[in-house]
């Protein structure tokens, strides 16, 4: 690339350069400088290869009133990436601060648009979370690339002032049995694992999905999340003239600027390592360090301002930080630590080094600041000040090189109304049903069930996610109250009162794909639903929007239609969305992955001693076994037609009324101890929450459903696999069941009495169709991952 | 308690107190190293079994006068070079390898990385290489106590089995055959994996202690296993409502009757 | 028996958090000689004939293939060791 | 600058589970050449000034100190590449 830019542009400042070079002497680089540039309105900059678009830049030019330098150049490319500045996505973004009431924003410290949202839970405490994509560079170099997505997204939650307390990890892969997968899944687990384990985070629950729409196209969203008191609360400005600006953490290196090593062409000296490496190594212990260096430094007090340095490093750092504050700020970029002393400064600007954090100092605080610093051996360099000029200053060796309106850069970035159009298959796609289809030729009855629902309980995408989740400590720091493989995640956060959240992460990229406005509704339900499953009352929204091209109107308007759900439905619901992400681009070819709009929820538990299992265990024997809510034939993109080889018709319907109404009746029965285990009915139907209950603790249940099959005028089948919304199992003590029915009977909600607890026969006994020994489940659900992966 | 309680035992004067509020006089000091990860819970661990934690930084020259150390799980240094290779090194560690070396017989308990610490500073011998599966594995491990004669175990009784969680990459113990038949020999084996071997560990090692009892380390977690609701989901005994399980606390109640009840058994 | 020996570090354009760890541990062991450490990995290859070329092929071939990730490492060296017993010393 | 490179191997009679998962993969790429392999580490420490006897005395004493653990490993090498820019080929 660079060659090939030195040979065309004969023309380029690098002529110049060199005879400003000799002159110099010891300079290594031709400096464009600010002054430079206003001379020489004419030089070509490389522009499109850093990504930008000729209006766009013609925009900064007029912004700037002359050409750009290379260092700002590299400033705009970055800052106006799709990656950082959401250009395609920020119109229909904007829903989420639209659709709100005023409910919705009454335990809101922090919404959209920060680092992470910040939740009141009470008692003085707060959460942040927030769910992030790593997905490109995860198929590159899975480990790293999965390492450091965890890497970063701790980051944004430490740079809001909190204690990291968990992580959980989303993930999606191609065919389980295509020969990359191995790769990729041995790479980003070990990733995943080998980073969070590292920091000594929990990892308390994701998702496991194989479909071959994500061949080439992993995806690997990392949520983290953080707790801190009301007054810790730290937010990335940079107020107060002449306070101090620190980079600190690991150097700066080349990290993820190799596709704009375009920028080379600042430099004549051919020494200069023309490869830039295009894989960030994490490294976790560093991040360990900072993080407990950072807390330290809050606790203290010695912090006004914060930010994480993620995509696009210092550029981003410096122009959030001053255009959220006072407006101005003075840097010198050559007192910026380096790793490799050959990086240029547009380079330094747009180095993804990890683990750095940037911050706004007083003064008179800066002897402590180092103190602290010192103490865990962390490097910093004071690079700069608040100043009260409104522009952002930035030096290379005595020269300015940046002068900018730091706003232009970080907010003012091109906003696109991207053509969309429903795709004209879509139609096709949802007049063909599974019922009656020719996938649909041999619905099992009677004792063939017994090997349906073994058969369902071993397909990759039901069967046990162990494999995976053993390579995750779910024990560090003392707090888990619940993880794997239970419907949410909880975490105790006051140790005295046993206040905690429960978080969970879903999306049907099936239903998506049907329908994405309902499908991303779908998505919230099932969040939802995991958390009150759990016990905890639901109170944020966070998430990860996957999708394919934003330049191909159909994906667009996957993209627009996901986005118009999630807003409508969280407006529905009452639960606010305080921040997420966006990863377009997520294709091959012309084939875009399923639309994927991973939806994060996190809710509140008063005491996490309370929260509910997901299964029974044997003390409960002889507890009654209900179902809550009605089953209609709702099999396509159900799990069942995925094993048929079907996709196509519509999702099944979704009533968010009546999911907060069901969230209410598990969140009240958990409270008043009217039930011992809940679980979710989702993906699988009801044959897989009764196989998933049983599993468990290894209890099993005698259940019958000729009743309720005939109650919603559905046959065993449609009752065992349709995936209706809106359902739970529950089993409920003896004494509770008067309680417990009354409850249902007052909130108007369907129920059926089902079966009971068997802890003696070892076996989930659907009664009059097939028995299935839990030996024998347990091994079709646990052989499936090792067999392929070892 | 202050001053050197190596020089004043606890022993002499505890007899009027109550038990409990003679526990709460021990000291135990937690060491944190750069990466550390469970040194809140081990605090925590010594809390709930009635003792007083104490924060012991790697940096530092002093060991604050405590009665034992505990060396935490974690990643320090990141693992680095070869886990616990560099901790080892630390100010603190001198200090702690003299007391537990000298006559006091400071008790020193390594966890997980705190034993890789131990074995790395040649207080413990072996040393612990990767999983034979070469993944991190987290499971509930079941344990049988080998040895309820440390200062660490004493509160258990020989061949009692507990349930504790187990968290690694690098859980494989290895020793040269020598030491391998010096330690079955003289029943330094403290602990042993049951049932199922996690990770290729010799002869199902899971701790072991130094000769004198006072020195103790293992791979698997107590400290996780010692608060109802946040444990494994099952004990010795069998399963338990979910996370109830607090097999492990009978490590950190050990050392506090032990030091209360006169000193460590050296 | 013959070995053969394939070393593999990483990129050096690449970070290297083992060897950051161990270049700002050797000051407090009094170790000021060493301005950078890289840690990479050494492979020794067991060959129970003879080292044909062919054999030698193969093993630059696992080198680049399998014994390293050429995203972010790089072999190094390739090379036989003579005498069976002990390594180069 | 120049570089002194210190090789550490895992003890002959201690299992080495990484080098038996190579060899165990070996086959399923269709190579088969190969009875054994050990995996261990390589270490390039640089030197900024000469490389006197005395700096590779410091490195000799890294190696057996730090750099490996005698109770599972050996340090096989201790020797100085001369180039500075590409390790040896
Ligand atoms: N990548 C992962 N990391 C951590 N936990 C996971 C992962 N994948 C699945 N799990 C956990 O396994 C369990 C089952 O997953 P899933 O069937 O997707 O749950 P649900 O249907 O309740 O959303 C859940 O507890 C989930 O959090
Ligand atoms: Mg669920």
């Amino acid at each position: 690339m660079i060659e090939q830019h030195e040979s065309q542009q004969t023309d380029s400042p690098q002529q110049s350069g060199s005879a400003t070079q000799e002159a110099q002497g010891e300079q290594q680089f031709h400096l464009d400088t600010v002054e430079h540039a206003a001379q020489t309105p004419d030089t070509e900059l490389p522009w499109a290869e850093l990504g930008l678009k000729e209006d766009e830049y013609q925009k900064v030019v007029e912004i700037l009133g002359r050409r750009p330098t290379a260092a700002e150049l590299a400033m705009y490319s970055v800052m106006w990436s799709e990656h950082c500045s959401y250009k395609s996505s920020k119109v229909h973004l904007r829903q989420f601060g639209e659709k709100v009431s005023d409910e919705m924003k009454k335990d809101l410290m922090v919404g959209m648009g920060e680092n992470a949202g910040v939740t009141d839970i009470g008692d003085g405490w707060a959460v942040t979370f927030k769910i992030e994509s790593h997905n490109h560079p995860s198929y590159v170099e899975p480990y790293q690339g999965a390492a450091t997505g965890v890497g970063g997204i701790v980051r944004d939650i430490i740079s809001m002032g909190a204690r990291p307390v968990a992580v959980m990890d989303p993930l999606r892969f191609g065919a389980i049995d295509h020969p990359d997968t191995q790769r990729v899944v041995h790479g980003i687990v070990a990733g995943v694992g080998g980073y969070g384990n590292c920091l000594g985070l929990p990892n308390i629950g994701g998702e496991v999905e194989f479909d071959p729409c994500y061949q080439a196209n992993p995806l690997v969203n990392a949520l983290a999340v953080g707790v801190l008191r009301h007054e810790d609360l730290r937010l990335a400005n940079a107020s107060g003239t002449g306070n101090k600006v620190v980079l600190f953490g690991a150097r700066t290196g080349g990290d993820g600027i190799g596709g704009a090593s375009v920028l080379a062409s600042e430099s004549f000296d051919d020494s200069k390592p023309s490869k830039r490496p295009a894989v960030q190594v994490g490294d976790p212990f560093a991040e360990k360090v900072l993080i407990e260096c950072c807390l330290e430094l809050f606790q203290a007090g010695l912090v006004e301002g914060i930010q994480d340095l993620g995509a696009a490093g210092i550029s981003c750092a410096t122009s959030e930080l001053a255009s959220n504050g006072d407006g101005g700020m003075h840097v010198d970029l050559s007192s910026v630590l380096l790793r490799d002393p050959s990086l240029t400064p547009g380079e330094i600007l747009m180095s993804e080094s990890q683990e750095r954090m940037m911050a706004v100092v007083t003064p008179e605080k800066v002897q402590d600041f180092e103190a602290v610093l010192d103490k865990w051996e962390v490097e910093y360099s004071w690079i700069g000040e608040v100043t009260d000029t409104g522009r952002l200053i930035i030096d290379w060796q005595g020269e300015v090189i940046v002068d900018v309106d730091p706003r232009t850069v970080a907010h003012d970035g091109p906003v696109y109304e991207r053509p969309y159009h429903r795709p004209e298959r879509q139609d096709a796609i949802q007049a063909d049903h599974f019922t009656g289809s020719a996938a649909d030729a041999d619905r099992p009855s009677g004792a063939a069930v017994k090997d349906a629902v073994l058969e369902l309980m071993a397909s990759p995408n039901l069967c046990s996610k162990d494999w995976v989740t053993n390579q995750y400590d779910c024990y560090v720091q003392g707090n888990t109250a619940m993880a794997m493989p239970d419907d949410a995640g909880v975490i105790r956060v006051d140790e005295r009162t046993g206040l905690g959240v429960a978080l969970s992460t879903d999306c049907n990229g099936r239903y998506a794909y049907l329908d994405p406005y309902n499908g991303a509704k779908l998505a919230l339900a099932e969040a939802y639903r995991n958390v009150a499953t759990a016990g905890a009352r639901p109170a944020a929204v966070s998430d990860c929007l996957n999708f394919g091209s934003p330049e191909d109107p159909e994906v667009m308007w996957q993209f627009a239609e996901a986005v118009r759900g999630l807003a409508d439905g969280c407006l529905e619901i009452g639960v606010p969305v305080t921040g997420g992400n966006v990863s377009l681009y997520n294709q091959t070819g012309t084939e875009a992955i399923h639309p994927t709009p991973v939806v994060a929820l996190m809710g509140v538990l008063d005491d996490v001693r309370r929260r509910t299992p997901s299964g029974w265990d044997a003390t409960a024997d002889g507890q009654a076994v209900y179902l809550l809510g009605t089953t209609a034939d709702e099999l396509d993109g159900s799990e069942w037609a995925r094993l048929r080889g079907h996709l196509g018709g519509l999702p099944p319907q979704v009533d968010l009324t009546q999911e907060k109404l069901l969230g209410e009746l598990l969140i009240n029965m958990s409270r008043d101890g009217m039930i011992d285990a809940a679980h979710d009915v989702s993906e699988g139907g009801l044959a897989a929450t009764l196989a998933e209950m049983c599993l468990r603790f290894g209890t099993g249940a005698r259940i019958g459903l000729g009743e309720v099959a005939e109650r919603d005028g559905v046959d065993e089948f449609t009752m065992l696999f349709s995936e209706s919304q809106g359902r739970a199992v529950v089993s409920v003590p003896r004494s509770e069941e008067v309680r417990f029915k009354d409850m249902c009977t007052m909130r108007n909600y369907p129920f059926a009495r089902i079966g009971v607890v068997d802890a003696v026969n070892d076996a989930l006994d659907l009664m009059g169709t097939a028995s299935i020994p839990l030996p024998e489940l347990k091994q079709a659900h646990e052989s499936t991952l090792p067999q392929y992966f070892g | 308690m202050s001053a050197n309680t190596f020089e004043a035992p606890l022993v002499a004067d505890l007899s009027s107190p109550a038990p409990d509020a003679a526990l709460k006089d021990v000291r135990v000091g937690i060491v944190t190293f750069p990466g550390t990860l469970d040194d809140r819970d081990a605090a925590r661990a010594v809390d709930i079994a009635g003792g007083t934690s104490v924060p012991l930084w790697h940096a530092d020259a002093d060991l604050q006068g405590v009665d034992a150390v505990i060396l935490p799980g974690g990643f320090s240094y990141g693992d680095y070079l070869r886990a616990g290779a560099i901790s080892r090194f630390a100010p603190l560690m001198s200090r702690i390898i003299d007391a537990a070396n000298s006559d006091d017989a400071l008790p020193v308990l390594g966890i997980c990385n705190g034993f890789q610490i131990l074995t790395e500073s040649h207080l413990l011998p072996g040393s612990m290489i990767r999983n034979n599966h070469l993944k991190f594995i987290c499971r509930d491990q079941r344990l049988r106590v080998e040895n309820a004669g440390t200062t660490w175990t004493a509160d258990f009784t020989s061949g009692q089995e507990i349930v504790v969680p187990l968290k690694n990459n690098d859980g494989q113990y290895v020793c040269d055959q020598t030491t391998l038949d010096m330690l079955e020999f003289e029943g330094r084996v403290a602990f042993r994996y049951v049932g199922h071997n996690p990770n290729g560990s010799l002869n199902d090692i899971a701790g072991v202690t130094n000769a004198r009892g006072n020195v103790v380390g293992l791979m698997p977690h107590p400290e996780h296993a010692v608060e109802a609701g946040f444990g494994p989901d099952s004990t010795a005994q069998g399963q338990v409502a979910m996370g109830e399980g607090t097999d492990g606390l009978g490590l950190f109640t050990s050392v506090l009757n032990t030091l209360i009840n006169g000193g460590s058994r050296a | 028996m013959a070995r053969i020996v394939v070393d593999v570090m990483p990129k050096p354009e690449i970070l290297d958090p083992q060897g950051k760890a161990i270049v700002r541990a050797f000051p407090h062991q009094g170790i000021t000689a060493f301005s950078g450490v890289r840690q990479g990995k050494r492979f020794e290859l067991e060959v129970d004939g003879e080292v044909t070329e062919e054999v030698l092929a193969t093993a630059r071939h696992a080198a680049e293939t399998m014994l390293s990730n050429p995203v972010i490492e790089d072999v190094v060296n390739v090379s036989v060791i003579d005498n069976s017993d002990s390594a180069e010393a």
